[in-house]
């Protein structure tokens, strides 16, 4: 079978199966949110459900994120598995109380008694000029409180994979979906949008950090958009002789940090890099880790990579200087090693 | 108009239901003790067997027995902050909520919750401390119910300062569009803490709020039980028979402070005593005596059973171990 | 009851409208080509002079024309996402609004905030992208104002997917309850984005909502500008005049996508050419030049004026500079 | 002057006194939240103010925080310069999108042409047992997100004196006072909620962090309760002949690096203890720093104390295993001292 044409999805068509084949596979799957229906999500998670399921299984919600993610976490309390479509990650403000205080707290309030085996999925990301109320990751405001698994993933395979996880796992678990790996016709059209995607249903676990590229020079820790800019890096590194590792983080809680100071064990150097603001963030929380647990392995001090602390501007000029990119993680890897 | 005659309660139902207040009222006085253990002669809110906050029912027993008396464990209930009432009336398993609110590992959440997290799945019992937060819980529970074919419902219990919330408005434009089988009991105790209704509610009575929504509305004036069980009847069967959402106001009475420890200055001294010169348990008594021909030795019966439950209850949370301290770190997730 | 009269609107209100909704309408038709550049054959939301989201406003002009009319600088207006007509019927400066939406260093907010992101503190105008959010800004308005002893009043619009949000419901309790001189205005564009509105709202229009809040209501059918005038005439005397907070709801019409690039697979190919057939702005051209007989060549110069002064605020947008990159780095803080 | 007697003041009397006299300096300034008139606040923040300065002027709001909390970001977009309170920070989630979406980026997005000149005043901090949705710090929820300066003071001295800082700010200030340390009658009675505090009116720096504790074998950087801690462990570790250096952060965002790095250059050994949850919190940022910005000068692993990652239980028995204190940062530092 190996030598079989690769079938190949975007990543909105891999999440949009794994949800498909999980409400094949359960009555109790449904999926909440706003457009999800005809419009099939506006980043198109929900593309062709609403045709297979009807509006019993895929419900069209008001603009009213605190009633319908709220009523999620109730059906969830009384066996139903929903899914609930934040539309923009930047819009949990409105609704955090449901997320925070009581999806992700219940399950241990209760001492266990009651599970709510539900996934909150939402668009994060930027650089397409949508500003700073529609243009963020909030990886770090999700993942600094417990209670939720918290997975970011990069690949059309790993979309669907973690998706049919998420949606398996008895606890409450945050979906984040990086809009441009979504290979929506509408966006800057990039080739790792589009990934060989099994039509059988598989899972990828959501606590598992994945080396994307093995190096022994310089491990770059990277999530979603970062990951993909840290391997076009890694290529254009390597033509100068600097093999880097990059990891591809996935989960954010809980983090692999095994995987992590493997990789600093190896290479002595370490880049993080992030699509979420600076300070407190997941650069911090990777620095901080390996300051514990590694900090004699470290031949250099860690750089890290992310927004400057500044809401995303509008302006292509202005995003483009506060995003981190290929040419950032490039200069910052070579910094690093003429210091050393 | 006339008035339609309306059907008798049964004496059944009204026995029911004063034995839940009777139960509820001396669960609270209990609470009210226990609380105080270790708090004197200074009173610090950490301390005791009991400690953190605490906001009792004593004066709110209507609301509770009114509408429990036609709930039936595959039914839902969610309630707020000041929960006690609610799940004695639904029926929680007495001990493990006293145990819990003991913070003993005997306790509905092993002592992780406390007396603003009560959660009893086996009576789909839950509630929380934040505000208004546990109706759109109801509407999902209301909405699995109507997903699984089911003639259950849910009903959310708030106070009257929560229904300025937005969760409310949108959990009822939801429930109401989709036609749910979810019932918004609001609680008018007067205040929010230390604000009156007047300084936090722009129009008389939340029933009247109904009309944004299109639903039904009822109110219930004076802290009446019997009322209550009307308006409450009415609710369920609307909501079993699939004709939507209901919001019902109670005008209720608070006789305790907001939590244990509330000086009270927002309020006139007199207060107080005047409500409690209704108290609606004293009220249902004597109904039960004159109307209903029960004897005092019947209706002493039913006070000393309801007394009894709570005195083991106490007792089993008291003679409870605390968890393990290690203990704190399981349960974020199962596996 | 008798109908009664009217008095009828000037003349010079009228043609200050007709003038405002040519303007609007042909900076929005402008809008449609800048932001289409660079973005074909293959269309790509982050390319082209004017990237990212774009919701335009072509075909609800007389909601803000209709309303603006009433308003001076000192008045606020808080717009939602789709915010270009009411900021040019507000007044704010073209030139540096089309500047933001091109990215520019001389926009409103050096190139900081974009097409959802305008301020005007000038003229009082503001904008966000968030669904609701700007109300509670009216709100606050509108007590500023209160506690300066002005008659200024603030006016919040928003869709009417809008009106199924939280903070629809705390900003009117609280602006009744305060007695504020805020009106909020829904335009309903039967829409939002792709949900129509009998999915997103349990009644028929948001102005039955007034009664939940002991508010006034009021309903514009049709689009029609001139009922749209009278309406927000009432409304802004109320509020000027202490008499407390107004819901408007104009049924207004969507002619394009809700944002552009939108395939529209959720509405019928007949709709929009059924809305445009009932066009506002022809509509009240037409009352013009019957009813205040206006002659064609004044309608014209009234027209020419409107699309010079928006073709110098798209040429200015696009002469003007981007801003430096490390720009991006000020104006978190000032010191 | 120096031989009068000190006059001394509860934490919320301090707090109260700074609002009372900068509502005397400015017409503009006014207070509005729950319960914050007659009750003079539930943590004492309020008292005494309606009757000053009447109900026009000290607000009591329905419990509406997304309203009340958008009124006064409306407000000072009109020159007014309210003050806001969020009676515990837990309730964040039903309000973070007028917080975080508008309050923090109205100033950025409009290119600098609106000012929001306002506090957001908040109770943090659990040891009560108010159990997990009253009970926590959620430093780093806000402190991730750019464009609020958070602060979050440990003396009654420094609770009137950034309070009057935070008032006179241009910029919106988000203000975290810690319910222990408010010297409420009702609570634990802390010598350290009691304390020296000047009549007259004066300001702290917001973006400054202080130093307790002069040492030389250590740097513990804490904040509010745990800055408190920090000292306690600091004394009992003196008497073994350790001497900890003890850093009080008082401000979040921004973070004051200069004054940990020359700490850490001087002792060569970090601490950091946080009541917020561990992950992506404060000690990661605190650790990230050094590790970027003085990695050489450390001898040792740092070593991070904080919530481990669960929501805050209610039995004290919990309560005290996860919150961080003097032995447990005792034991931390032995132990570094230890592996030295
Ligand atoms: C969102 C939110 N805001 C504020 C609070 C603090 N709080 C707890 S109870 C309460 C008053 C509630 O009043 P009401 O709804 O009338 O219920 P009652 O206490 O009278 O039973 C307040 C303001 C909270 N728990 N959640
Ligand atoms: C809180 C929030 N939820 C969702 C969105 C995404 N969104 C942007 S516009 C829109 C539809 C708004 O509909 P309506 O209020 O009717 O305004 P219209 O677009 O029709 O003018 C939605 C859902 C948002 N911006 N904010
Ligand atoms: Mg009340
Ligand atoms: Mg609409």
């Amino acid at each position: 079978m190996e030598t079989a044409k690769k079938r190949m999805l975007t990543g909105n068509k891999a999440m949009a199966e794994a949800i498909a084949q999980e409400m094949e596979n359960d009555q109790n799957v449904f999926v909440l949110g706003e457009d999800i229906g005809k419009y099939g999500g506006i980043f198109g998670s929900t593309q062709g459900l609403i045709e297979k399921f009807g509006p019993e299984r895929v419900l069209d919600t008001p603009i009213s994120e605190t009633a319908f993610i709220g009523a999620a976490i109730g059906s969830a309390a009384e066996g139903m598995r929903p899914i609930a479509e934040l539309m923009f990650v930047d819009f949990f403000g409105v609704c955090m109380d449901q997320i925070y205080n009581h999806m992700a707290k219940i399950p241990y309030m209760s001492g266990g008694n009651v599970r709510l085996p539900m996934v909150l999925m939402t668009a994060v990301g930027g650089g397409y000029s949508d500003a700073a109320q529609h243009s963020q990751t909030l990886y770090a405001t999700f993942a600094h409180m417990p209670g939720m698994k918290v997975v970011a993933p990069s690949t059309p395979y790993d979309l669907k994979g973690m998706m049919t996880s998420a949606i398996r796992d008895d606890n409450p678990v945050v979906f984040m979906f990086h809009k441009s790996l979504q290979g929506l016709g509408w966006m800057d059209q990039l080739d790792y949008a589009v990934g060989h995607v099994p039509e059988e249903s598989y899972t990828v676990p959501l606590d598992k950090a994945n080396v994307m590229r093995e190096g022994k020079d310089v491990t770059i820790v990277g999530i979603q958009m970062m990951t993909h800019y840290a391997m076009e890096a890694a290529e254009r590194l390597a033509a100068d002789g600097i093999e880097a590792e990059v990891i591809d983080l996935r989960s954010l809680a809980p983090i692999d940090k095994d995987t992590i100071i493997k990789s600093v064990k190896k290479t002595h150097r370490l880049v993080v890099v992030d699509e979420d603001y600076r300070s407190y963030g997941m650069t911090a929380e990777v620095a901080a880790i390996v300051s514990e647990e590694a900090l004699y392995e470290l031949e250099a001090p860690i750089k890290r990579l992310a927004i400057p602390d500044v809401p995303i501007p509008y302006s292509h000029v202005l995003e483009d200087f506060v995003l981190p990119g290929p040419d950032k993680i490039v200069e910052a890897v070579k910094q690093m090693m003429d210091e050393a | 108009m006339f008035e339609e005659k309306q059907p008798a309660v049964s004496v059944d139902k009204l026995t029911w239901m004063y034995e839940q207040m009777v139960k509820i009222r001396y669960y609270e006085d209990q609470m009210v003790e226990a609380y105080t253990e270790g708090k004197s002669p200074v009173f610090n809110i950490g301390e005791g067997p009991v400690p953190g906050e605490m906001h009792l029912a004593t004066g709110q027993e209507p609301a509770a027995a009114g509408m429990m008396v036609h709930l039936t464990k595959d039914d839902t209930v969610t309630a707020p902050h000041r929960p006690h009432h609610h799940a004695i009336a639904k029926g929680v398993d007495l001990k493990k909520m006293t145990a819990e609110i003991f913070g003993k590992e005997s306790g509905l959440g092993k002592g992780k919750g406390g007396h603003m997290h009560l959660f009893d799945p086996e009576v789909k019992f839950s509630c929380g401390g934040i505000v208004a937060a546990g109706i759109p819980h109801a509407v999902g529970a209301a909405m699995a119910n109507k997903m699984k074919g089911k003639d259950w419902v849910a009903v959310a219990f708030i106070g009257e300062g929560a229904a300025n919330a937005g969760a409310f408005h949108e959990s009822l434009n939801l429930a109401a569009l989709w036609n749910l089988p979810l019932i918004v009991v609001v609680e008018d105790n007067s205040y929010g803490i230390s604000v009156p209704k007047t300084a936090s509610t722009s129009v008389e009575s939340n029933d009247l709020r109904a009309s944004a929504y299109g639903v039904a509305g009822a109110y219930v004036k004076d802290n009446d039980p019997i009322a209550m069980y009307k308006a409450s009847e009415e609710a369920v069967n609307r909501a079993r028979n699939g004709q939507g959402p209901t919001i019902i106001e109670i005008q209720t009475y608070r006789f305790l402070g907001h939590f244990q420890g509330d000086p009270e200055l927002y309020r006139d001294k007199d207060e107080v005593p005047g409500l409690r010169a209704r108290d609606p348990i004293m009220k249902l008594r004597q109904q039960l005596a004159d109307a209903e021909k029960m004897s005092e030795q019947e209706l002493e019966e039913i006070e000393t059973r309801a007394k009894k439950e709570v005195d083991e209850a106490y007792q089993f949370a008291r003679d409870s171990d605390y968890p393990k301290p290690e203990a704190a770190l399981n349960d974020v997730f199962t596996s």
